[in-house]
């Protein structure tokens, strides 16, 4: 092996200190290895209490997001050579506490996912028996993209307006919000719609787009914010002129 | 369940957040008969040979026939399956399957499978979760299990999650070798927490390797790049697998033949072939070249984008430009938690679906696209078994207290215990001795030698370093109990390949290469012994209207 | 769970960072996203030069040749300058970002995200040619 | 979810028209009025032209939505900035007050001064 390159991770323990220090390894600088095997070759090697999350190393899991040098990113889709010749600064995911090292509290998000009522709303539910609902390939495709969140939390990281104001729902649960809305088997609009146009819902952004540059999968969950912000003034001004409908 | 019984509750313990469950891995398929051109019948047979008559063909009829409705279920809760332009389910080809049945959302089913049944349970109220909680024993009591005990992940808290009844869906085991498309936390938790219970392990001894895995992250590499035209070659660019009673090498894929053969000859062919030495050596062990320069940048893009996608983003490899290395992994256990047709163990109250079980219906083989479906079948008979079983059984026994407390001990002591065998030194030595001893081949010599290898862990295990003292998310501890959960797995492992003195399936003893019916027609079941080796008894094979016969793949058909 | 808590068993305590009052300065993502913000006073100084120039013209011809020959002055052009940067970069950013709130389809066919961009800018640049004209033919 | 009901749904729409015609017709003006007249590369009109084209009915309605909605867009987008780039939440309610108020006298007189 013959080159290494120095990592610097953020540690925080707890029972010993009351913020993070940085603490510094030298790993080896191979072109295979992404940022999680040198943590792992850390953990393995060098000093087992060093605590992360992972588990697939296939960029699915949505375990492993970290901010790398001050971004946030999936460490097991970064390689460590694109950061040569270092050092790599690792830091927990920003805007969320902090639990331990660079693992940290995702509560907040499970809390708001549920709230966003992410699963097929219907008036009335077609037995199993008579088959499936039809949905063409334009119907599928209409929600497709705002299907594919991982929940890794990068976008979370990425948005001021979340790190500002923990009580904004924020862009990965509205464009889960938005996969649904879009699904030609919900009915779940109004509810959601309901739930989502107070201040704190769709309201909040501002339109930073940081999300939707950090998302590994290309959700782009600002632009379903912006979709949704448009089918919520839409609503708006119709309960306002018509206010006789529904 | 809660449509059916609102006055259930029902608590979710997961060591990880559900949605980073390894289910999420899955890209294939999910397999189930909705198409008029196929039937009941064809997909009942072809899981049968697949499995080379090693399952039991009741638990296969009753998973066939309860697949299409799992499934629509999935699709009723909004699982984005791809589509027909007429609105209807897409169903796509897989390998061993007669007719195209194979249900897909693109190249992420796993994925949109676990993600609609996680957002789904969110609806219900008393689904309570217990997220990052690591479960470290089963509480039984009076014959029956009765709940369990778990670590809080985040606070270091000890506590009893008591329930009238327990299902396990804790995954495989591929991490008990070293090169696997398995994630992480796959280490066969249920497993060994069954087995330590007095539950036996049913044949454990059936391993699925996948031919093409990236020899460093075992990340998979679909069939579907052999079946553009992909091609194996040894490291003096020949094309090995023509030596292999695999047919004769064409510029164009032919199906069955070759690159496309099926995946335990093509695994097998591997190993000859390192044999000879004619595989490469690297950084990672030896390993072969998959070859799909010839097909073009624009071939690549628009029919293997995602393969693409996996070597540049993860491996540091354009496959447009370079060769990949590929080698054999480890991709699925069939054997698993010893389960009935209702998903009951033979332990009072405790359940298993999914790959942490074993019902039987995957055999000596499991067909690609089986295994997502069987964990709806048998995950909603899970839950009915349970659901009944709690009705009936109600209130807990005296005497779970003082097994918390033991339990609470046992950890303690772990933690603040001063061993000196390092963590990743014992758990690199169990994969190489396991790869080396019960891999692609075994033989008598082979597996005792690792059985003994074995041992000689366990007992270095007793001595494990603990650097980390903390209560808070020690992902130290978590790998301890892990690795002392994946060397008791990896005994039943050895000690059912061991006695298994025939060759069937995945399961291929160099020193008895022929299948013996007459002698090995039964499931294997390991049990633990009080000193903590295990003891291998045999249940037959449940034959209904199948009867044996030959596995034929090919020309030959 | 307050800030100042101790670490006690089973109770961890959290870290949490308060974001810095100037959080946008460090990375040039943020400080170019503040500066689309900030465009919006670009965009009110101009309509209020709009109506200083129809307040002049309603009042004399004499007002509003003052206006113009104020106009001239290196200050106002400066602050012109300036002023017509920024708004073009709130034109920029505003027909990019469009096609993220809106999906227009013919038919089956979405209408692809470029196109409604592009859109924009062939509307924006015969409009901004009408009023050139309709300026210099006067 | 206690939260009430947004107003923002009827100053994002301002925010959004005041963007749109902004974005549209500003330029052009600015660059006329505001640089390429006053350095000469253009030979402005005479003030009878200007007068006859600007204060056209038709002319008068458009510049006075394009100015009203472009002081609502530039108050609500103030507005979060504030918010965001300086940490104001907490004077939520004085900063909406002084940026729409701000806008609404404008366009008041706006209206006042074309009529």
């Amino acid at each position: 092996m013959a080159s290494t390159i120095t990592i610097e991770v953020s540690r925080y323990r707890p029972e010993e200190e009351s913020e993070p220090v940085f603490q510094s390894y030298e790993v080896p600088l191979r072109s295979d290895w992404v940022i999680l095997d040198g943590l792992n070759y850390i953990k393995n090697e060098l000093d087992g209490s060093l605590s992360f999350r992972w588990s697939c190393r296939m960029g699915v899991c949505g375990s492993c997001g970290m901010m790398i040098n001050g971004e946030p990113v999936l460490t097991c889709a970064a390689f460590l050579e694109s950061y040569a010749p270092g050092p790599i600064r690792i830091e927990p995911l920003q805007h969320f506490p902090v639990v331990r090292d660079l693992v940290t509290d995702m509560e907040d998000f499970m809390g708001k996912l549920t709230t966003v009522k992410p699963w097929v709303v219907r008036e009335e539910e077609k037995p199993v028996e008579e088959g499936e609902y039809k949905q063409t390939p334009e119907q599928l495709a209409d929600f497709k993209r705002y299907s594919m969140c991982i929940n890794c939390m990068l976008c979370y990281s990425a948005c001021p307006v979340y790190g500002l104001e923990p009580e904004f729902t924020g862009p990965a649960a509205i464009a889960l919000a938005q996969r649904y809305n879009l699904d030609s088997r919900d009915e779940g609009n109004d509810d959601r719609m309901e739930i989502l146009s107070h201040d704190e819902g769709i309201w909040s952004c501002t339109l930073v787009g940081e999300c939707s540059e950090v998302c590994p999968k290309d959700v782009d969950p600002a632009g379903a914010i912006q979709r949704y912000k448009l089918a919520g003034a839409t609503s708006w001004w119709k309960s306002i002129l018509l206010p006789w409908q529904k | 369940m809660f449509e059916s019984d609102p006055t259930l509750t029902i608590a979710v313990v997961s060591k990880v957040y559900p949605m980073r469950s390894h289910t999420v891995s899955a890209e294939g398929g999910a397999a189930a008969v909705i198409k008029p051109n196929d039937s009941l019948e064809d997909h009942i047979y072809d899981t049968i040979s697949g499995a080379d008559w090693m399952c039991d063909q009741d638990a296969v009829e009753a998973f066939v026939n309860e697949a299409p409705k799992e499934m629509l279920q999935l699709e009723h809760w909004g699982c984005p399956w791809n589509r027909e332009e007429d609105g209807t389910v897409a169903v796509r080809p897989f390998g061993g399957m007669k007719i195209q049945r194979t249900w897909y959302a693109a190249d992420k089913t796993g994925f949109h499978m676990l993600h609609t049944l996680f957002q789904t349970s969110l609806k219900y109220d008393p689904i309570e979760r217990f997220d990052e909680w690591f479960v470290t024993r089963l509480l039984v009591e009076d014959g029956r299990c009765q709940g369990v005990v778990a670590v809080e992940l985040a606070t270091g808290r000890i506590q009893p999650i008591l329930g009238r009844s327990v299902i396990l869906s804790t995954g495989g085991c591929g991490k008990i070798f070293p090169f696997t498309t398995n994630a992480n936390i796959k280490n066969g938790d249920g497993m060994a927490l069954a087995y330590r219970a007095g539950v036996p392990l049913k044949d454990m001894e059936f391993i699925q390797y996948h031919p093409t895995g990236l020899p460093f992250t075992g990340i998979l590499i679909t069939e579907a790049s052999r079946a553009e035209g992909g091609i194996l070659v040894n490291k003096d660019g020949y094309r090995y697998l023509q030596d292999y009673d695999l047919g004769t090498p064409h510029p164009k894929p032919v199906l069955r033949s070759m690159e496309l053969g099926p995946r335990d000859r093509l695994s097998q062919a591997f190993v000859k072939e390192q044999e000879k030495g004619r595989t490469l050596e690297g950084e990672y062990g030896h390993y072969v070249h998959l070859d799909v320069r010839h097909l073009g940048e624009k071939i690549i893009d628009s029919r293997i984008p995602f393969v693409r996608e996996l070597c540049l983003k993860y491996e540091n490899i354009d496959p447009v430009k370079e060769m990949i290395p590929v080698r054999p992994v480890i991709h699925y256990v069939m054997g698993g938690v010893h389960t009935d047709i209702d998903s009951a163990t033979p332990l009072g109250g405790l359940f298993a679906a999914g790959e942490v079980a074993c019902v039987s219906i995957n055999g000596a083989n499991r067909l690609g696209s089986n295994s997502l479906t069987e964990l709806l079948v048998f995950g909603a008979r899970a839950g009915r078994s349970a659901a009944e079983f709690a009705k009936a059984h109600q209130g807990f026994t005296n005497g779970i207290e003082s097994q918390v407390l033991d339990e609470e001990n046992r950890l303690n002591t772990l933690l603040n215990s001063d061993g000196t065998e390092k963590v990743a030194d014992i758990r690199s030595e169990m994969h190489e001795t396991m790869e080396s001893g019960a891999g692609i081949y075994r033989s008598r010599d082979t597996l005792e030698q690792s059985s003994q290898k074995i041992r000689e862990l366990q007992e270095r295990y007793s001595r494990v370093k603990v650097e980390d003292r903390s209560m808070t998310f020690n992902t130290e501890l978590t790998s301890i109990l892990e690795l002392g959960y994946m060397l008791d797995v990896a005994e039943t492992i050895i000690q059912s390949a061991l006695q298994r003195e025939e060759s069937r399936g995945s399961h291929q003893r160099t020193d008895f290469p022929e299948r013996d019916d007459d002698q090995f027609l039964s499931h294997s079941l390991a049990y633990r012994e009080d000193d903590g080796s295990s003891r291998v008894d045999y249940l037959p094979v449940k034959i209904t209207k199948w009867p044996p016969g030959e596995r034929v793949y090919g020309e030959k058909k | 769970m307050n800030r100042n808590a101790h670490h006690t068993l089973h109770h961890p305590k959290w870290y949490r960072v308060q974001k810095p009052i100037f959080w946008w300065v460090k990375r040039f993502a943020d400080i170019r996203f503040i500066f689309r913000e900030l465009t919006s006073l670009a965009v009110a100084y101009s309509v209020i030069l709009l109506v200083v120039i129809y307040r002049a013209l309603l009042t004399s011809e004499a007002a509003y040749t003052s206006l113009t020959t104020t106009l001239r002055e290196p200050f106002w052009v400066t602050i012109n300058v300036i002023a017509l940067g920024a708004v073009l970069y709130h034109t920029f950013t505003w027909f990019n970002l469009a096609p993220r709130a809106i999906v227009m389809r013919l038919g089956k066919w979405r209408i692809p995200d470029l196109m409604i961009a592009g859109g924009n800018y062939a509307a924006w640049i015969v409009i901004s040619g009408v009023i050139y004209l309709a300026y210099v033919s006067g | 979810m206690s939260a009430k009901k947004s107003n923002d749904p009827f100053f994002w729409t301002l925010f959004g028209a005041g963007g749109a015609l902004s974005a549209m017709l500003i330029p052009a003006f600015l660059f006329l009025f505001g640089i390429a007249t006053p350095l000469g590369w253009v030979e402005g009109p005479a003030y009878e032209s200007v007068k006859m084209v600007l204060l056209h009915p038709l002319a008068r309605i458009v510049a006075f939505f394009l100015v009203s909605l472009s002081l609502f867009h530039g108050a609500h987008r103030f507005r979060f900035t504030l918010y965001d780039g300086l940490q104001l939440k907490h004077l939520f309610q004085l900063i909406a007050v002084i940026c729409y108020g701000g806008a609404l006298a404008g366009s008041i007189v706006t209206g006042y001064i074309l009529w």
